[in-house]
């Protein structure tokens, strides 16, 4: 009786079993998408969630160059003063409509408000117009080396271009629809918050020719669909991956790496040619006592990087100890104010912190309890100020949390902070300019809010520095001055690979920080 | 004048001996054992841990059981089983701070509820409705609206726990009442309040302190699920919930950290339930029922 | 019967009442002005002021709760404050693996343990007795979360048996469907059956003392039908009300065997919502949860006059 | 001649049936049904009849344990019947009981002695050392060692937690004992040990009973007056042995003609009079409520519950074909 | 008549935590064909216990049967195999227990619970089990019989269960019919039907019976043979005249004397006669009883009472008593 029943149910189920013939990439990241909008945060999910449905004109490519993305092409004036972007033909966004320079320039002013590095560029721009349908125009105040590769930009967050009715939102508020012109369109309605996030294959999308890299060449939507399934246990996902159960997995926790190496049909993957993050330890510039440069100074006898990266990464073939704010073997490494980093020494720490006023206050640490390398380096922190004999007041929440309430200036007893920790791509960590966390732009700069122009000067400087030897010798200049005013701690950096079924996927591109999906198919 | 009647009635040598008692009631015996066990464990966690808690060491992360890790160490290369032998601290006060706190709450509505009519009516429909909302998730949604602490979650947990309690206390105080010696007492011209204290309320004390272990069971249960969802005590304190929470991640690599203080907390648990189970038979054979 | 069901239904409404003010008051108590809760993190003090006027937070907390509830009564839960969907759109698009899951393990559950529990009672002190009990009193000791990590441990990373997380839904297929749900299933059902098998064997044991299953057995008649008729049948009210309490159970351990499975069900919703501090959803799933437990109760009341004739309404 | 001990008028006590949607009242069980009796000083007056016939619930009642529906209630001649509690515990001291079910009827987890004193403590009687003494005393008067003070309940046999359950009833010297079912629970060879104590007792402190028992061979030995009860009516009271010799009502002669007698030759000689079960108090039947079990009913019966009527001087009966001065004559079987 | 069922030195015991308690010690009688033997005795005297181990109920885990032969028909039941013992239940022996309210299953019509037992033993189909249901129901006098076959036990009369509970009993036309307090829980008019019906079915069927009571009034009117017993053990057989005439063991004397009667006639003052009292309480089970059960409360008890158990004395006519001081 039973068996009849199960067999009709399996004659039931049959009709499904085949339909399900489409190609599916099950991709497992390394955070849930719950924001549907690259520009109004920086998560690098909802980037990546961006990256898949939107376009950008340029696209920077694995050497960091820019290329023409979206751009057909462009004209820079002698002067560099003058921009003409031709947008390429056959763009369309997902809801039929094409591609307009209204929709360009409306986009890039959005990204121009609100991001960092687009903040920088925008302060040189005096306008932006259009020319005709396809072509615009960006007018500059001064030459400025950085218009291109800020377009370009392959972390967070990306210039995407949107249509013009969703790029006037206001910057502080998120858009609600998720149109694009990029090769996957998002299914909205398959969209299961804290579950899973699902984007179809864009048919109309027309794919440049070049050989695909980073941001750059052709963006070849692979497979029919795309699932980004939300595990927040990384051990779960490991296990999924290893059993068949998902295609890619972006940031393995590197305690299962030897496991993934021996996993059969598994393959690891490095993201990127450098690092792909590095640690930081933010302090609120605001309030008492890291509102006095003494008291920051302190902290550095309290990062041990060695044990930070232990507690993170364990295995040191995938760590490195970076005492200096611009990525450990990238072009602009330098030594520059590094010595203010000490032996780790708690009771210097805390007599420094009492010279410099601080008198047992309770000190508020943002702690995640849901992050796999941001939650152990808070752990390891919050023992060195404990042992140290800093009143510390913990404050657990989860990540998103976190970044909620990193946003506010209040003190931390009314619900401020005074540390937070955070992690950063490496391609963004490589070069003064997109490296928003260096800047030290006071309110308007990131959480914690450094303050101090000479930064911002030097960081201008660079950027319109026209030989490479001069660049070095600013970057070194800037990283001086940011370690010594504390604009964040490093505490180390270190690569996930990312790990994938190599049985059934090809073709991924490598990115580092912003995990690319777009070229990979299925066999 | 009448005769005086032979002997009273089977009462066999009943000499106390602690082998008669074990053998009489083995899961009392065993489960009483076991818990003061833990108890002396927690009480002088100092002494018996090895390592201190709390001190991290990166460098020995995630080291498999050995002389000198009895339990391994975990991620941050802290000892797991000094965290254990602290986490049993946790995990008792909770459960016994449970245990008194919803029997004395529940003691006294049930009672009430029992014995007034108009409390009654009122304080059940709120028990009803309490009741009515799955306990984890009521505790979870209760700690929500502060912020984490062991206080909070304590909290939390009783107050899903109170209405289990009160509906026990009732249903005995109402079963006690229809009882022929609560009629003989008031024949006897007993009046209301020695009536509640001399014969509702001792008879009251066995099924109560049966449930009360139940609850403390449960309690210790549910705070080590709240801190395994990241919704219980500090992540800092040493819980046993916080342990398998932190473990988690590693099971496969190092599965010390989620089996050890696993099995400490069935084994607490199971050691509660057994007292409970033996204190049921012993003192209240019709509960047995009831489970 | 009509009239008592009916009667029941009129009872269910002061005990959703109650779990209605204790949901509304929920946020009314949150520390924190509501309206900056649900404005966000980054609103300024126009737009929570805008948001306050804009759910009527300004107004009296009666009239709050009226509005509240007449929005409620026509389904509208509000909207979450994180991912800006609505309450109820969320809930639906989580409701079927929840169902799946609990039905499954509901299945499995009392399919194992009152049998198992019928054989203690059977074999009273006898070894399968004391290997029931013993897996009862374990069963019951043992977390669900530390359970199920083993079973993953050895049917899914060791054997490779089955899925390590996630949920198939019916139309992905039966068998993907249903290996999908067996290790949730066990380690969700373990407790549950060792509460059942422990009511079947108390119950089935104080029944077979009975004086009618005397009577049975001096009539001669087969064990099994003495055991499955005449004793299990009597044994039934004690156990299904036992089943009716344990859904609850279900229900909680749903919340942790969700979590464990990475099942996009209300449970994983649940501690999403609750770790956000995302008020809306939280109210909206002790809602359902508690309608839910509700009507549990309400069918298993209804249930006793089919299992025993002696109940009348 | 002073007032009766207690005298009961018109008693009525009716249980409520709950149902349909709303729960309300939809009928009632008539347990006690307007009955009228009186217990003079040193007498004992025994309440006979079947299950359900409300016996109980009069015991109950007159103890004030639960409130009568209508009807007076008068214990020494004061009327009681509407006192609350707390002024109805002036009274209780007065009217004392025995329990059924001597199992039940002690609280487990109090010591023999403790229970026994507890009135004595409530009235003030005694305090501290003088309790426990005169418990001793009242020990040893129903045959129990005093040193048993210390035990509990359930360490008693059946037959000595009816001694404790005597003693506890005795000790604020009371003037009636309601006595419900006292050795019904008991072996043959201790009841006999407790119907002699309260014979003794009576005897001795001139205590009237109020007897409640089924058993018509104890009732006979105990009683000095019997009321026989059927479906919450009183439908014959006499006398002991007007009641045995000389039965009027039908169903008197019914429960005589059931018993059962340890005499073997007796069997083949008796004919049993009635057939079928008692009727449930909730639907009685009309008018005479025996009338569906009589095999002397007329048509009459189904319509007029008879009255109690005093037929001779001293016997009650309530039966329409015994009108009075109708005397002991056999009734015959009419259509 | 030849004995259909001859129970020899049966010993049957339970385990408690106080020890081993000897419910029967050493019980010997026969039941003729057709006959109604009585065993009467108070609570605890072990004449339930008696019954049960002649079907082979007493419950495995805590009693057994440790001694002592049963042999019915000329068959060991004690020897017998679980299912053939099963098949003998409610087939060739079968029983009746005092509570009418409990011994039926309250979730089974009636007609089911006398059917099965039809289809178990007869080996007919379930419809003509159910007829032969009905027609038993019409042998004990319920009316309307074929409704009631799909009545609940609860919708029935004390009496009327009892009937049902006969009805049962008898549907298999069994050679022996046990019945354990049959009309104990009974309201005395309801008894004196029962006891007129079994009477009335056993002279119809020619069923032995074996009337077990405490109630000495049941066991006059209804048996033809009497054996009291006393702390597990037989103290007195006798046919029921005898008994009654002449009872011969000193608890039976007492017994006899300490109810109180009806058919005496009662004395004109309306006085009331001391009742004989057995002072005292029955022996501890747990505690082996050397000599006679009774010594402790019997008034002529000796040394030798109190040392030796007593030999069954033979008074003639098949009257038999246990008693050292007895004289004939």
């Amino acid at each position: 009786m039973i068996f009849r029943i199960m067999a009709g149910l399996a004659a039931f189920a049959l009709p499904f079993s085949a339909m399900a013939q489409e190609k599916v990439l099950k991709a497992v990241m390394h955070a849930d998408v719950r924001v549907i909008d690259p520009i109004w945060t920086t998560q690098t999910i909802a980037n990546i969630h961006g990256a898949l449905v939107y376009d950008t004109l340029f696209g920077n490519d694995a050497d960091q160059k820019p290329q023409p993305q979206m751009v057909g092409k462009y004209e820079i004036s002698p002067d560099r003063l003058t921009y003409t972007f031709t947008l390429r033909d056959g763009l369309k966004f997902h809801d039929g409509s094409p591609v307009t320079s209204k929709d360009a320039i409306a986009s890039i002013k959005r990204w121009g408000a609100k991001d960092g590095v687009g903040q920088r560029l925008m302060g040189f721009v005096t306008a932006l117009d259009a020319v005709d349908d396809k072509t615009f125009k960006m007018v500059l105040r001064e030459p400025y080396g950085m218009v291109l590769e800020s377009l370009g930009k392959t972390g967070s967050s990306i210039a995407a271009i949107m249509r013009e009715k969703d790029a006037q939102t206001d910057p502080q508020q998120q858009v609600k629809e998720s149109i694009g012109s990029g090769p996957y369109i998002f299914a909205k309605d398959q969209w299961v918050p804290g579950s899973k996030a699902v984007y179809l294959k864009n048919k109309d999308y027309v794919p440049r020719t070049e050989a695909p890299s980073s941001f750059a060449g052709a963006k070849i939507p692979g497979v029919d669909r795309i699932e980004l399934i939300w595990i927040s246990d990384p051990q779960t996902a490991m296990s999924a991956l290893v059993n068949g159960e998902i295609d890619f997995y972006e940031n393995p926790n590197t305690d299962f790496l030897p496991l993934l190496a021996k996993a059969k049909g598994v393959k690891l993957m490095k993201t990127g040619v450098i690092d792909s993050t590095q640690g930081m330890i933010r302090l609120n510039h605001l309030h008492p006592p890291f509102n006095n440069v003494k008291a920051r100074q302190a902290m550095y006898y309290l990062v041990n990087q060695e044990d930070f990266l232990r507690a993170i990464v364990g295995d040191p073939k995938y760590y490195r100890v970076c005492p200096g704010l611009l990525t450990c073997g990238g072009p602009y490494e330098n030594d520059g104010g590094t010595a203010f980093f000490k032996e780790y020494n708690p009771k210097k720490a805390l007599q420094l912190l009492k010279e410099a006023g601080y008198n047992g206050e309770p000190i508020t640490i943002l702690a995640t309890t849901d992050h796999n390398t941001i939650t152990p380096a808070t752990q390891v922190l919050i023992q060195a100020m404990r042992e140290a004999g800093i009143n510390v007041d913990v404050q657990s929440m989860d990540w998103g949390s976190v970044v909620s309430r990193r946003a506010k200036k209040e003190p931390p007893a009314q619900g401020g902070w005074n540390i937070f920790i955070t992690t950063s791509g490496g391609v963004g960590t490589a070069n003064p300019v997109l490296h928003t966390w260096i800047g030290a732009a006071c309110d308007k700069g990131l959480f914690g809010w450094p303050c101090d122009p000479e930064i911002e000067k030097l960081r201008n400087a660079f950027g319109m520095a026209s030989s490479e030897d001069e660049r070095k010798k600013i970057a070194k200049e800037l990283q001086t001055k940011a370690m010594e005013q504390v604009v964040y701690i490093p505490f180390g950096q270190w690569d996930t690979p990312l790990a994938y079924r190599a049985d059934r996927i090809d073709g991924i591109v490598p990115n580092t920080g912003l995990a690319v999906l777009w070229g990979i198919t299925k066999k | 004048m009448a005769v005086i009647t032979d002997d009273l009635a089977p009462s066999p040598g009943r000499r106390f001996s602690l082998a008669t008692a074990i053998r009489r009631n083995p899961t009392i015996a065993f489960g009483g054992v076991l818990l003061a066990l833990l108890i002396v464990m927690a009480v002088f966690a100092p002494l018996f841990a090895t390592h201190d808690p709390f001190k991290l060491s990166p460098v020995n992360r995630l080291r498999p059981p050995s002389e000198r890790w009895w339990f391994g160490s975990d991620q941050f290369g802290r000892d797991v089983f000094s965290r254990t032998i602290y986490g049993a601290r946790v995990s008792l006060i909770v459960g016994l701070s449970v245990a008194i706190i919803s029997s004395v709450l529940g003691l006294a509505l049930g009672l009430a509820c029992g014995y007034f009519k108009r409390i009654d009516s009122i304080v059940m429909r709120i028990m009803d409705g309490l009741m009515a909302i799955p306990s984890i998730l009521l505790a979870i949604a209760l700690i929500t609206l502060a912020r984490p602490g062991l206080g909070i979650v304590i909290v939390a947990i009783i107050v899903p726990e109170v209405p289990r309690v009160v509906r026990v206390v009732r249903a005995v105080v109402l079963s006690i009442r229809g009882q022929p010696y609560i009629e003989s007492a008031i024949a006897g011209g007993t009046k209301n309040l020695k009536l509640l204290l001399r014969h509702v309320l001792p008879n009251t004390l066995a099924p109560l302190i049966v449930q009360s272990t139940y609850v403390c069971a449960s309690g210790m249960l549910i705070e080590a699920s709240l801190s395994f969802l990241g919704a219980g005590v500090p992540l800092e304190v040493p819980s046993w919930g916080n342990i398998i929470s932190q473990g988690k991640t590693f099971f496969q690599i190092a599965p010390w950290t989620i089996l050890i203080p696993g099995a400490f907390l069935a084994v607490t648990v199971l050691a509660v339930n057994l007292l409970g189970d033996g204190l049921r038979d012993r003192l209240d054979p019709r509960l047995a029922r009831r489970l | 019967m009509t009239a008592y069901i009916v009667r029941r239904l009129f009872a269910t409404l002061p005990v959703m009442a109650v779990v209605a003010l204790f949901v509304f008051f929920l946020l009314r108590l949150a520390p924190g002005d509501p309206a900056a809760i649900i404005a966000g993190e980054d609103a300024t003090s126009e737009a929570i002021a805008a948001v306050r006027a804009k759910l009527g937070l300004d107004r009296p907390l009666v009239e709050q709760f009226v509005v509240w509830l007449w929005a409620l009564l026509q389904g509208d839960m509000g909207v979450s404050i994180f991912s800006n969907l609505p309450v109820t759109r969320l809930m639906a698009q989580r409701v079927e693996p929840t169902i799946a899951l609990t039905l499954s393990t509901l299945f499995v559950a009392v399919s194992l343990a009152i049998p198992i529990g019928v054989v203690a009672a059977w074999k009273a002190r006898k070894l399968v007795d004391r290997l029931v009990m013993g897996f009862a009193v374990l069963g019951f000791a043992m977390p669900v979360f530390v359970l199920a990590y083993v079973l993953i441990y050895f049917f899914a990373v060791q054997w490779q048996l089955l899925p390590v997380q996630g949920y198939q839904p019916l139309s992905a297929g039966l068998w993907p469907f249903a290996e999908s749900l067996i290790l949730p299933s066990v380690a969700l059902g373990v407790t549950y059956m060792a509460l059942i098998a422990r009511i079947t064997r108390a119950s089935m044991l104080e029944v077979l003392q009975q004086d009618y299953i005397r009577t049975a057995n001096a009539k001669g008649l087969a064990t099994d039908r003495v055991l499955l008729l005449h004793a299990l049948k009597n044994a039934s009210v004690p156990i299904v009300t036992v089943i009716g309490i344990g859904i609850a159970l279900l229900i909680s351990g749903v919340v942790i065997t969700e979590t464990v499975f990475n099942i996009p069900g209300l449970g994983r919703l649940t501690v999403d919502a609750v770790l956000k501090r995302d008020y809306p959803i939280v109210q909206g799933l002790i809602l359902v949860f508690a309608a839910a437990k509700v009507i549990v109760n309400l069918i298993i009341d209804i249930s006793y006059a089919f299992l025993d004739p002696r109940i009348r309404y | 001649m002073s007032a009766p001990v207690l005298q009961v008028d018109g008693l009525v006590k009716h249980f409520p049936i709950l149902g349909g949607l709303l729960q309300r009242r939809v009928g009632e069980v008539r347990a006690v049904d307007g009955v009228s009796f009186a217990i003079a000083k040193g007498e004992t007056l025994g309440l006979v009849g079947e299950s359900g016939c409300g016996k109980s619930t009069i015991g109950k009642t007159v103890l004030k344990l639960i409130e009568p529906t209508a009807g007076r209630i008068l214990l020494g001649g004061e009327d009681v019947t509407k006192l609350k509690p707390g002024a109805m515990w002036q009274h209780r001291r007065h009217i004392q009981t025995i329990f059924q079910d001597p199992y039940s009827s002690m609280n487990p987890r109090l010591a023999a002695g403790t229970i026994v004193g507890e009135p004595l403590e409530n009235y003030g009687i005694t305090r501290g050392g003088e309790t426990s003494e005169r418990v001793a005393q009242l020990f040893q008067r129903v045959g129990l060692r005093p040193d048993a003070m210390r035990k509990y309940a359930h360490e008693f046999s059946g037959g000595q937690r009816q001694r404790l359950g005597i003693a506890k009833a005795l000790s604020v010297n009371p003037e009636l004992i309601v006595a419900d079912e006292p050795v019904s629970a008991l072996d043959v060879s201790v009841q006999a040990q407790v119907l002699n104590l309260l014979i003794d007792l009576q005897e001795e402190y001139g205590l009237a009973y109020l007897f409640i028992s089924h058993d018509l061979a104890v009732m006979r030995h105990i009683s000095h007056r019997i009321a026989v009860m059927y479906l919450g009516r009183i439908v014959e009271l006499a006398t002991k042995r007007t009641l045995f010799t000389q039965p009027l009502h039908p169903y008197t002669e019914a429960l005589l003609s059931a018993a059962t007698a340890p005499d073997p030759r007796r069997r083949r000689t008796r004919k049993r009079i009635v057939q079928g079960d008692v009727p449930s108090p909730a639907r009685p039947p009309p008018g005479c409520h025996f009338h569906t079990r009589c095999p002397y009913a007329i048509a009459e019966c189904k319509v007029t519950a008879p009255p109690l009527i005093e037929v001779a001087p001293g016997h009650h009966v309530a039966c329409l074909r015994r009108p009075v001065g109708g005397g002991p004559q056999p009734l015959s079987v009419s259509g | 008549m030849s004995a259909i069922l001859e129970v020899r030195d049966l010993h049957t015991q339970f385990d408690t935590l106080d020890g081993v308690v000897r419910a029967v010690d050493g019980v010997s009688f026969d039941v003729a064909r057709g006959e109604t033997l009585g065993i009467v005795g108070e609570s605890g005297c072990g004449k339930s216990v008696t019954a049960l181990s002649i079907l082979r109920l007493i419950p495995p885990e805590t009693g057994r049967i440790a001694q002592g032969s049963i042999r019915f028909e000329g068959t060991e039941l004690t020897a017998l195999g679980e299912e053939e013992m099963k098949g003998l239940r409610g087939h060739r022996i079968s029983m009746i227990f005092q509570e009418p309210m409990t011994s039926l299953n309250p979730v089974l019509t009636v007609g089911t619970q006398i059917a099965e037992n039809v289809v178990r033993h007869m080996g007919v189909p379930w419809s003509a089990a159910r007829e032969r249901a009905r027609e038993m129901l019409d042998l004990v006098r319920i009316a309307d019989a074929r409704r009631r076959l799909d009545e609940y036990p609860h919708q029935l009369s004390g009496g009327m269960r009892q009937r049902v509970m006969i009805a049962m009993a008898l549907s298999c036309d069994p050679q022996v019919l046990i019945a354990d307090e049959p009309t104990t829980a009974l309201d005395v008019t309801i008894q004196a039907q029962i006891l007129d019906l079994m009477i009335e079915l056993k002279e119809k069927t020619g069923t032995a019976i074996v009337l077990i009571t405490h109630d000495l009034g049941v066991v006059a009117e209804t048996t033809e043979r009497v054996v009291v017993m006393y702390a597990g053990r037989k103290v007195e057989e006798a046919p029921v005249e005898a008994l009654f005439d002449n009872p011969l063991h000193p608890y039976t004397r007492g017994l006899m004397r300490a109810i109180p009667r009806l058919d005496v006639e009662a004395d004109a003052a309306g006085t009331r006669p001391r009742l004989q009292e057995i002072p005292g309480l029955v022996p501890i089970l747990t505690r082996p009883i050397v000599g006679c059960a009774f010594a402790a409360r019997c008034e002529l008890a000796t040394d030798r009472c109190r040392a030796t158990p007593p030999p069954f004395v033979d008074a003639g006519g098949g009257h038999t008593v246990a008693c050292w001081e007895v004289t004939l």
